[in-house]
């Protein structure tokens, strides 16, 4: 019983059915009444990665580092690379360019994980938490606990600024001249 | 029609006869023509119309360039070994103001003509500024085809 | 030689693959190629010479743009059932500052190359910024010819 | 291919008809079209790949610019014997801020595309300020070649 005819891994030429290439390879030569397809390796920096009758290999694209551009996935004979941007920008589809990563305004923070090749998303600061700072990496930061320092709050934390600790201790060590002693 | 080789982009600013080209992979070929020493060598006598693309580009992660102001151009000359120096036969380009403030700069050449060849001459190209090609295949490759005979 | 449909330019700033052209008016015409939804389908395989020219505007009238800042950019592209993901041929364009106090600015891009095509490829241009694409039938056109047989 | 007459570039600042070529020296050469009036002639019905580069250039040293703002554009058009008012057949170029604290400036156009040209129409350039173009024969010329009868 002759095999299936598959498109996926086979094609029709004179009247037969003849091999497609495995990913990887590209077909050198059809087949013919009396031999299949030729098939022979991509070249370097060359791939394929679907079953095909392709006279001729693909070029894997440049990540081009004079574009901010980084390989992430190397790729091989028989998968694209992939290129990503570099540290602090992303993918802009709009330019297809790296962009800058935005920065958070005072007040937000930036989302973590970071997430490489994708732009800054900014959340604003919950209650307890601030950002003073313009930046595409900070998180919103807790609000410093001043009764840990062993200090009294003198000025509380909005979601822009850090609480402000009084700078004298608390009674626990009572100042000399207000000691006052209970029966 | 040879695309730029990205592996062996020239560095510095001075202009530079590009000779790094693929002829025998992704969109390059190269048929009744040669390619020596980066340049295209014309075989048979004839008629050809001539083509290059450029693609100049800086993104501030490669650091300041040393001037805003930059002449981004390409010469398309011709060579033989009858004539000691070179010719331009065509050369197109724009002059520049690539400030700071902008992240990512990026410029297109295209000069196209149709030239009288004879068998040994010799086309090749000359960028200025080479560091800033642009190393993609559709971005960075010039060409020939026969139109007819002489 | 296909020329923009006016009548049918897309609006917005991101990338697009145009698909509406006119074949059959004008300067537009069309043999030996096909054109279904916006792509020129190649009929026989051969060697082609490919070319685009797009043209972008902004008069003062259609208001501010989003940013002074731009990228204009073109990427003629060749798609074919057999491989899933486009491929792309050739690009062109600039990064531009069209200053809000100019009431009118413009930019052309012009892009051409010789590749190898199959019967059963389809080629299509994208562009950036597409409300910006001037509507002339002399400004914004990409076309093919044959030129040899494989 | 026909190249600027270097002798013979208008003064000026509004489009200008093109009409001093070189036909026979240096690149330029032409044969079965003819020159006339600076417009080429069609001299058999065909379908003819029409291309043209032009280049602008100002130097400090000719004096000031009388606006830092331009349009410098071409246009490539049609006229017949049959049609009195002429046709755009392409179009291109820029418009450019030149500095005056940059000494030199410099820009480039290039058009192309595939038309269907009947015996006796004619083809002609028209530019954007003249006075800046630059009359070097690898930056200003036009042209055609048939490429399939109709």
């Amino acid at each position: 019983v002759a095999p299936p005819c598959t498109q996926e891994r086979h094609y029709e030429h004179l009247g037969r059915c003849c091999s497609k290439c495995e990913p990887g390879r590209y077909l050198s030569s059809k087949c013919t009444p009396t031999s299949d397809s030729v098939c022979l390796p991509c070249g370097p920096d060359e791939y394929l990665d679907t079953w095909n009758e392709e006279d001729k290999c693909l070029l894997h694209k440049v990540c081009d580092a004079g574009k901010a551009l980084v390989a992430v996935d190397p790729g091989n004979h028989t998968a694209p690379r992939r290129c990503a941007c570099t540290a602090g920008y992303h993918w802009n589809p709009d330019c297809e360019c790296c962009r800058r990563n935005t920065e958070c305004a005072p007040g937000f923070g930036a989302e973590h994980p970071l997430r490489l090749n994708m732009d800054t998303v900014c959340t604003p600061c919950l209650l307890g938490f601030f950002s003073d700072i313009s930046s595409s990496t900070d998180t919103c930061r807790p609000w410093t606990n001043c009764s840990l320092l062993g200090r009294l709050e003198a000025q509380p934390g909005t979601n822009k600024s850090d609480v402000v600790c009084s700078s004298s201790l608390t009674l626990r060590k009572p100042p000399k001249e207000a000691q006052i002693y209970l029966p | 029609h040879l695309t730029i080789n990205a592996a062996n982009i020239p560095t510095g600013k001075s202009i530079f006869t590009l000779s790094s080209w693929y002829h025998d992979r992704g969109w390059a070929k190269i048929s009744n023509m040669t390619l020596s020493n980066g340049k295209l060598r014309v075989n048979q006598d004839g008629f050809y119309y001539l083509y290059a693309n450029i693609c100049f580009r800086h993104h501030e992660t490669s650091g300041d360039l040393d001037s805003e102001y930059l002449q981004l151009m390409v010469y398309v000359i011709k060579t033989s070994i009858k004539i000691p120096n070179y010719q331009n036969l065509m050369k197109g380009g724009s002059t520049k103001y690539w400030s700071g403030n902008s992240e990512f700069h990026f410029y297109s050449i295209n000069v196209g003509g149709f030239f009288k060849l004879r068998a040994g001459e010799e086309i090749s190209v000359q960028v200025s500024n080479p560091s800033l090609l642009d190393p993609d295949q559709d971005a960075t490759y010039f060409g020939a085809f026969k139109v007819q005979d002489i």
